[in-house]
């Protein structure tokens, strides 16, 4: 660890933060065309970023400012782990478990700020995040779980690299399947995406833990909601489609995966908060466990 | 030395303006009517989304606040109380006939007849109802009113706000943030 | 150089005097009971014939260690609680006299029919004395038993009588050791029912409820300490070193002793009243005990024995003094009554744990050894047992402590203003006896070798049992 | 040497704390705060003597590295809880006896950690056991103590049976010697074993042994709270350390049949410590009290523990013995945050309470910082021993262990968020508008125990060095640590340089955050409401059902309380059917059954 390291991480964040606020914008321009409109400009998510941050604001309390620093700082020191492509920041630091708990300080901190406000709808919108997060993880940490096992590896540049040795039939979507799927539909909890999305549902909850936000605030939410979406896609990426050889490889995987699961989102309507929690635990968990399952007792994909 | 200083912060105005003008999040105050009239506006065929526009939850987040159709004594305390919530710079765009004069119901007991008398109204929507059409001219209005730093009504209402606040307290005939249920 | 059978003869000389002088009984009896306890520190080993016909043929007392630790035990604790209940005596003092003399005569004699008699002198003071709480109704019920008890171990002695021609101890058990035990079956029960009806043996102790129930602070500590402690070493006396039982009979008696162990916990476990509870933890430690015995582990029946004495006085004192003071035993009405009487609360504490067998405590060095004793014996089952009773037994006795220390309901802390508004009073004797048996408790705890070398061989009369599997307290292996 | 005056020294320190809450009774109460202090002076520095032996009175000692740590996990608990003792003097049934019995159950642990016989570790597992029952009922629950002692000995009399056995099969009591004939009986060693950990289960409240924890840390006295859930359990730990370790179970389980390499005898208690965690995580959700809802994580946590130290590896057991301390930091400064709550306001319960943090912010720090560890997340100390844990699941590649693990994990923020949002957050009531701050006497703990859990996260490798010689001297490989790097089969952690990115994305996040303009504070009423007024800031709180919806899910769970429950029930009646049958006050009905025996034994005899 040492200053170039530190550099690196800057530049990688500011890519990051271009390369996913790029995509978002253009992903509203797809959902626009979709339902047959022509959408906003392509970087249309730029301005409401920098609208947001350049707006005045109003606070709750120290927490509530503290709450929102801890979580943007957590969310993007958990980027800098991600390797973007072929680039890590900081070599050796990409252990899939330090990327998942480090994520859940950024989730901490907005869950502590939301409350911090004193408005019960953030607490609600949390809980109900939390519920869900209870309910996606598990799944997807099961697969995960059986994948490092497979492959005596946990960390994510390690794992892309063993899964392109075998070219495209390497991919651990191909290899484990369901594992492949249990990871896909954990994803689009993760991203808050519907049918997963009640947590921020702004007709009856006002949008959940974001109620209480605006300006500055808001505009740092929205970073973080950038580098979670990076980080998230990212994990995926890495883990199951073979992460990437080459920068651009690795933006044309992160694009497709996250195009696609934006149509899928727009063409799905909210499951409750209990209904989510069941279906994880009665499809993916199931999938994930047979999966695993037969990665650790039948070696099946792993050779 | 003063001057240059004004300038400077003009400049990061300019910018910000730019910004603020092309992405307006709306937070919609609709007392009856008028509401119908947002879908159609936000939807394929009007699509405010391509100006940057949006509806928004709650007031912190939004830049416009939006009211549509009359303010009587009731609404309109809940309306100010939405307003003083939402986060500077912020803008208020009047909708229809009632919030310019009362509209049809302009001789009742109850309706606020000018809403600038309590707000400070950067536009005004007329008609009654005013079609999509209308709303999407006055939005362009907007945002050209933003870009050019003509929307200037939140820094009006900072600077007198003795003016409007006694306003408000005549016509609510209390003090604005209590509620009749706890008098 | 004393002859023991002035430790009978003594009291019984005294309650006579003291019928005549009636004014001076109960400084009689204080001097009865002192003189007693003092007698036996100045005693020694040995047989001691009385009438000058040698044995098989005249009356002896066998003098071991065996006899010696329980006539310690029984005039020790016998003169603890006299002095600590004075007050209670009420025109007892003669009975009390008598009764000291039967519980000596009982553990001293040699003779299965002189035995009869002082069991029948006892039995007669304990039913005068069990109608101290003027529930005669329980007090004719233990009579109607206790006649049962001593006919049908007088039965057994006739037929053994009519087999053997002896009732000398040490002769009637080297000859029926010749004997096959499984044809002594009915003689060897019969004895067996005779004394379990004191002892307390499940079925035989239905007598116990009505009759401990009632106890006040004097009649209660005697009757659960040192009645129960006289009965239990003649208990052990006959069927660990007299009457040899078969394998068959020695099981029977051993399950109905381990019976008796689990019964009376569950039944105290369903119990609110402190001497109810009380009474059915004695039924179990009997049971407890009357097990150890009839499995030939005699050194660890009597350390048992002598850690139940000693517990069971303090706690049937300070029970017996709550009953008498405040009107009622029930554990919910007096909540938080250790608040005003801490030592006496630390006491009845102290006794409590040595009960269950905790560490620091005596109970724990005798439990100790008699589980190892057991294990060393391959009897892989009766420990079972044992520990569930312990368990179940801490579980009631806790409840009962956790009450009389800490009032209030659930969900609130406790305060002492919740604590009980009965006017309960400890008189300072009780508390100075209370204190010493604690102490010996502790002592035995902490330094069991004190206790434990005055024990030591009190096994050794037929010496089936070398304590080799005792649990060496100073290496730890 | 300087051991035995420190076992000998607590005991009597414990007399005279007594003596001096005679006198005075804040000065007792420092007096345990002088004393445990004090032990664990001792403790730092005669980690030199680790090895030396001693004897008091008929009990043998033997001071070993892994009693030393335990030890000292317990010393510090004890020793930071101290401060909080003179605070309740007053409000103590018995300030006396609680200053007692607090450093005699002290002094208990100490002397079980350095028991070199069998008979020694029972004797101070069993005075810990009776000095603490009787500091429970003086909280809110006299039915805790109950239950607690009952659980416990259940378990303490199971592993005397197995401390008996043991006695009988090899002859010795000297816990190194005593099972080493047990090892070619695999039959034998399976019964020992199994009745020998049951203490340890009970204690560290596995499952179906769980049910004195919430009652018993929920309502003991708020000062004993943090060292029941942070220190006593940690002793099950040890005997559950001792029946994996000692026995040896791989060795001695060889040739059973075998689950991903797991014996199948320890795969079972597995599966009970995996229930432990899902079925803690699920219960502390629902807790409507902060403190039961702290130990149901207890429960949690104790399900961990219980795995790693049964995997007997190089991660997960070093991961179980450092979340052993982290939890028994990291729990005790949650209760210790608790009860500075409950100190101002008396209550724990968390619909009652809100917006503490205005009044009280060190305290909301200190509950925050020992969540954090809770739940596992970077940069605090339970997260590195968690990853371990994990790590090290993933190379044996149990399943469903892990399975649960995650669970635990990810449920773990859903409880500990809730009195963080409900109790700390949200809005302040107005009767705690004047509520003071923390006494100082409470921060100085805190302060420490915050310090100690950032410290341990960032910088673990002394503590892992420790763990490492524990490892070595039960015969396993040490976990690999190089500079700051963890070193695993699987994957590598370097908790200094997830630190310092923590920082870096931090200090950015700050930078964006001042560069921006400047907010305006408005009050907690002040919030949207649908432009609706409100005047009841204790009605415009959600702290109530929490999880309402996911709770919904499992309302109608079976539950393990009300089994256990009815089985005391049925000894309850046993008891009353027994009355009634043998102790009538008709002396005929014993006079029946005289003849049934009598009958029956005869006849018996006959036939034989």
């Amino acid at each position: 660890m040492n200053l170039v390291n530190f550099a690196y991480g800057l530049l990688l964040l500011l890519a990051a933060f271009v390369f996913q606020t790029t995509l978002t914008g253009i992903n509203r321009k797809v959902v626009a065309r979709l339902q047959r409109r022509r959408g906003p400009k392509f970087y249309q998510q730029f301005i409401d970023i920098f609208k947001a941050l350049s707006k005045g604001s109003t606070t709750h309390g120290w927490v509530f400012d503290f709450g929102v620093i801890m979580a943007l700082g957590g969310i993007m020191a958990t980027a800098i782990f991600i390797p973007f492509g072929p680039l890590k920041a900081v070599p050796g630091m990409d252990n899939i478990f330090i990327i998942a708990y480090v994520l859940a300080v950024g989730m901490l901190g907005m869950a502590m700020s939301a409350s911090g406000s004193g408005n019960p709808w953030a607490s609600i919108g949390v809980s109900r995040a939390l519920t869900n997060m209870l309910a996606y993880d598990i799944p997807f940490m099961m697969v995960v779980f059986g994948l490092i096992f497979a492959f005596d590896s946990s960390s994510l540049s390690g794992l892309a690299a063993i899964q392109r040795e075998g070219g495209l039939l390497g991919w651990n979507v191909l290899r484990f399947p369901l594992g492949g799927i249990v990871a896909m539909i954990s994803l689009q909890g993760m991203l808050g995406k519907k049918p997963f999305d009640s947590f921020i549902a702004p007709a009856e909850i006002a949008s959940g833990p974001m109620v209480e936000y605006g300006g500055r605030h808001l505009g740092m939410l929205f970073l973080l909601h950038e580098y979670s979406t990076f980080i998230e896609v990212s994990l995926i990426v890495h883990l199951f489609f073979g992460g990437g050889a080459t920068v651009l490889e690795f933006m044309v995987k992160y694009a497709v995966i996250y195009t696609f699961l934006n149509l899928v989102s727009n063409v799905l309507p909210r499951f409750k908060i209990d209904q989510a929690v069941t279906f994880f635990y009665k499809v993916p968990l199931a999938m994930a466990v047979v999966q695993t399952f037969l990665i650790i007792f039948l070696g099946m994909g792993v050779a | 030395m003063t001057t240059n200083a004004k300038d400077v912060r003009k400049t990061w105005e300019k910018i910000a303006d730019y910004f603020r003008a092309h992405s307006i999040w709306m937070k919609w105050y609709c007392t009856g009517c008028g509401a119908i009239e947002m879908p159609p506006t936000m939807t394929s065929r009007f699509d405010m989304e391509r100006l940057g526009m949006g509806p928004m939850a709650t007031p912190r987040q939004a830049d416009v606040l939006l009211i549509t159709g009359y303010l009587s004594a009731k609404t309109l305390r809940r309306v100010i109380y939405s307003y003083e919530q939402m986060q500077d710079p912020k803008y208020v765009v009047g909708f229809g006939s009632c919030t310019l004069n009362g509209g049809i119901y302009f001789d009742s007991y109850a309706t606020m007849t000018r809403l600038d008398h309590y707000l400070p109204v950067d536009l005004y929507i007329a008609g009654c109802m005013p079609r999509p059409e209308a709303i999407m001219n006055s939005f362009d209005t907007l945002i050209k009113m933003i870009e050019k730093g003509e929307a200037k009504g939140w820094k009006h209402y900072q600077e007198n706000h003795e003016w409007y606040r006694r306003n408000q307290l005549h016509s609510l005939k209390e003090v604005y943030v209590k509620d009749e249920f706890h008098e | 150089m004393v002859n023991p059978v002035l430790l009978i003869a003594l009291p019984l000389l005294l309650a006579f005097v003291s019928i005549v002088f009636k004014a001076y009984k109960n400084n009689l009896l204080v001097f009865g009971t002192l003189l007693n306890a003092g007698l036996v520190l100045t005693l020694n080993k040995g047989q001691y014939i009385i009438g000058g016909f040698q044995p098989p043929f005249g009356i002896n007392l066998v003098l071991d260690d065996f006899a010696l630790t329980g006539i310690l035990i029984i005039n020790g604790l016998f003169l603890v609680i006299t002095l600590m209940s004075l007050e209670k005596l009420e025109g007892f003092a003669s009975v009390l006299l008598v009764a000291l003399a039967g519980l000596n005569g009982l553990v001293l004699t040699g003779d299965l029919f002189n035995l009869f008699v002082f069991l029948e002198i006892t039995a007669i003071t304990a039913y005068i004395l069990s109608s101290a709480s003027k529930e005669y109704r329980y007090a004719f019920n233990y009579l109607v038993l206790g006649t049962l008890g001593s006919g049908l171990y007088l039965f057994g002695l006739i037929v053994l009588y009519a087999v053997f021609g002896t009732l000398n101890m040490a002769d009637l058990s080297v000859k029926m050791a010749a004997v096959d035990a499984s044809q002594l079956v009915l003689p060897s029960l019969l004895i067996f029912i005779g004394l379990a009806v004191e002892v307390k043996i499940l079925p035989f102790n239905g007598w116990v409820k009505g009759v401990y129930s009632g106890t006040n602070s004097l009649v209660g500590p005697l009757f659960a300490s040192v009645y129960a402690a006289g009965m239990l070493f003649v208990f052990g006396r006959i069927f660990a070193q007299v009457i040899p039982l078969g394998t068959y009979l020695r099981t029977s008696l051993v399950v109905l002793g381990a019976l008796t162990l689990l019964a009376g916990e569950v039944a105290a476990l369903s119990k609110t009243r402190i001497r109810e509870i009380l009474l059915y933890s004695s039924i179990g430690q009997s049971g407890l005990i009357a097990a150890l015995f009839l499995s030939g582990l005699v050194f660890v029946a009597v350390m048992q024995l002598v850690n139940n004495a000693l517990s069971k006085a303090i706690l049937f004192t300070v029970a017996g003094q709550m009953a008498d003071s405040t009107g009622t035993d029930e554990g919910e009405e007096l909540q938080g009554a250790f608040l005003e009487h801490k030592i006496a609360g630390v006491g009845f504490t102290i006794a409590a744990l040595s009960l269950i067998g905790l560490p620091l405590f005596y109970g724990f060095i005798s439990k100790m050894n008699l589980l190892f004793g057991i294990f060393y014996s391959d009897n892989y089952w009766l420990p079972v047992v044992i520990l569930l009773g312990t368990v179940i037994e801490g579980t009631y006795m806790v409840r009962l402590l956790v009450k009389l220390w800490t009032p209030g309901d659930e969900g609130i802390v406790s305060e002492k203003a919740f604590a009980t508004e009965r006017p309960l009073t400890i008189q300072s004797s009780k508390v100075m006896g209370i204190v010493v048996l604690s102490v010996v408790l502790l002592i035995g705890g902490l330094l069991p070798a004190v206790i434990q070398d005055n024990l030591t061989d009190s096994g050794s009369l037929l010496d089936e049992v070398t304590p080799a599997y005792l649990f060496d307290l100073k290496g730890g292996q | 040497m300087t051991f035995d005056i420190v076992v000998i020294l607590m005991f009597l320190g414990a007399f005279s704390a007594y003596l001096i809450s005679k006198a005075s009774l804040k000065a007792g109460a420092y007096a345990t705060t002088v004393f445990s202090l004090g032990a664990l002076a001792v403790l730092l520095m005669g980690r030199s003597e680790i090895g030396s032996e001693f004897s008091v009175l008929f009990m043998n000692f033997e001071v070993t590295v892994i009693g030393w740590y335990f030890s000292g996990v317990m010393v510090l608990v004890y020793a930071m809880t101290s401060f909080f003792n003179s605070f309740w003097m007053d409000k103590m049934m018995y300030p006396g006896s609680y200053n007692f019995l607090y450093l005699f159950s002290l002094a208990g642990t100490l002397g079980l950690f350095f028991a070199s016989d069998l008979i020694t570790l029972f004797i101070f597992w069993e005075v810990v056991v009776w000095s603490s029952t009787f500091i429970i009922p003086m909280g809110k629950s006299r039915r805790a103590a109950v239950v607690y002692y009952t659980i416990s000995s259940i378990g303490s009399m199971a592993t005397l049976y197995g401390i008996m056995l043991v006695y009988r099969i090899s002859g010795t009591l000297v816990i190194q010697e005593a099972f080493v004939p047990l090892k070619e009986d695999p039959l034998t060693a399976t019964v020992v074993f199994v009745i020998f950990v049951m203490a340890g289960l009970t204690k560290i409240g596995i499952f179906p042994f769980h049910i004195w924890l919430p009652l018993a840390h929920g309502s003991a006295p708020h000062t004993f709270s943090p060292v029941l859930s942070g220190g006593l359990v940690k002793m099950g730990a040890f005997i559950a350390y001792m029946s994996v370790a000692i026995l040896p179970a791989y060795e001695a389980f060889e040739g059973s049949l075998k689950i991903m390499g797991i014996p199948l005898q320890l795969y079972f208690l597995m599966i009970l410590g995996a229930i432990s965690i899902v079925l803690g995580t699920l219960m502390a959700i629902k807790q409507e009290d902060a403190k039961k809802l702290i130990a149901y994580s207890s429960v949690a946590n104790g399900g961990y523990i219980l795995i790693g130290i049964l995997m007997m590896d190089q991660l997960s057991f070093a991961g179980s013995m450092m979340h052993l301390f982290n939890h028994a930091i990291a729990s005790a400064a949650a209760f210790l945050a608790i009860a500075v709550v409950a100190y101002r306001t008396g209550t724990t319960k968390i619909s009652e309470l809100g917006g503490m943090i205005h009044r009280m912010p060190l305290t909301y720090l200190t509950y925050l910082i020992a969540i954090i560890s809770l739940a596992g997340i970077p940069p605090m100390g339970g997260f590195v021993s968690k990853w371990l844990i994990i790590q090290g699941l993933a190379d044996r590649g149990l399943m469903f262990m892990a399975l649960a693990a995650f669970f635990g994990s990810i449920g773990s923020f859903l409880y500990v968020f809730r009195p963080l949002a409900a109790v700390f957050l949200g809005q302040l009531k107005p009767e705690h508008e004047h509520l003071k701050s923390e006494p100082l006497m409470m921060k100085i703990p805190m302060v420490i125990l915050m310090v100690l859990i950032l410290y341990f996260g960032v910088l673990p490798k002394w503590l892992l060095g420790i763990i490492g010689e524990i490892q070595v001297a039960a015969g396993i490989e040490p976990v690999m640590m190089s500079g700051n790097t963890i070193l695993a089969v699987n994957g590598v952690l370097n908790t200094l340089n997830v630190f310092m990115i923590f920082g870096f994305g931090f200090l950015i996040s700050l930078i964006i955050f001042l560069l921006m303009q400047k907010s305006r504070r408005v009050g907690l009423m002040d919030t949207y409401t649908s432009a609706e007024f409100i005047y009841t800031p204790e009605l415009y709180h959600y702290a109530g059902a929490f999880y309402a919806p996911f709770e919904r899910l499992y309302q109608n769970h079976p539950s393990v309380e009300k089994f256990l429950g009815a089985i005391a029930w049925k000894f309850h009646e046993l008891g009353t059917v027994v009355n009634a049958l043998f102790f009538s006050h008709k002396p005929a009905v014993t006079v029946f059954w005289t003849s049934v025996i009598l009958v029956m034994i005869t006849l018996g005899g006959a036939g034989i």
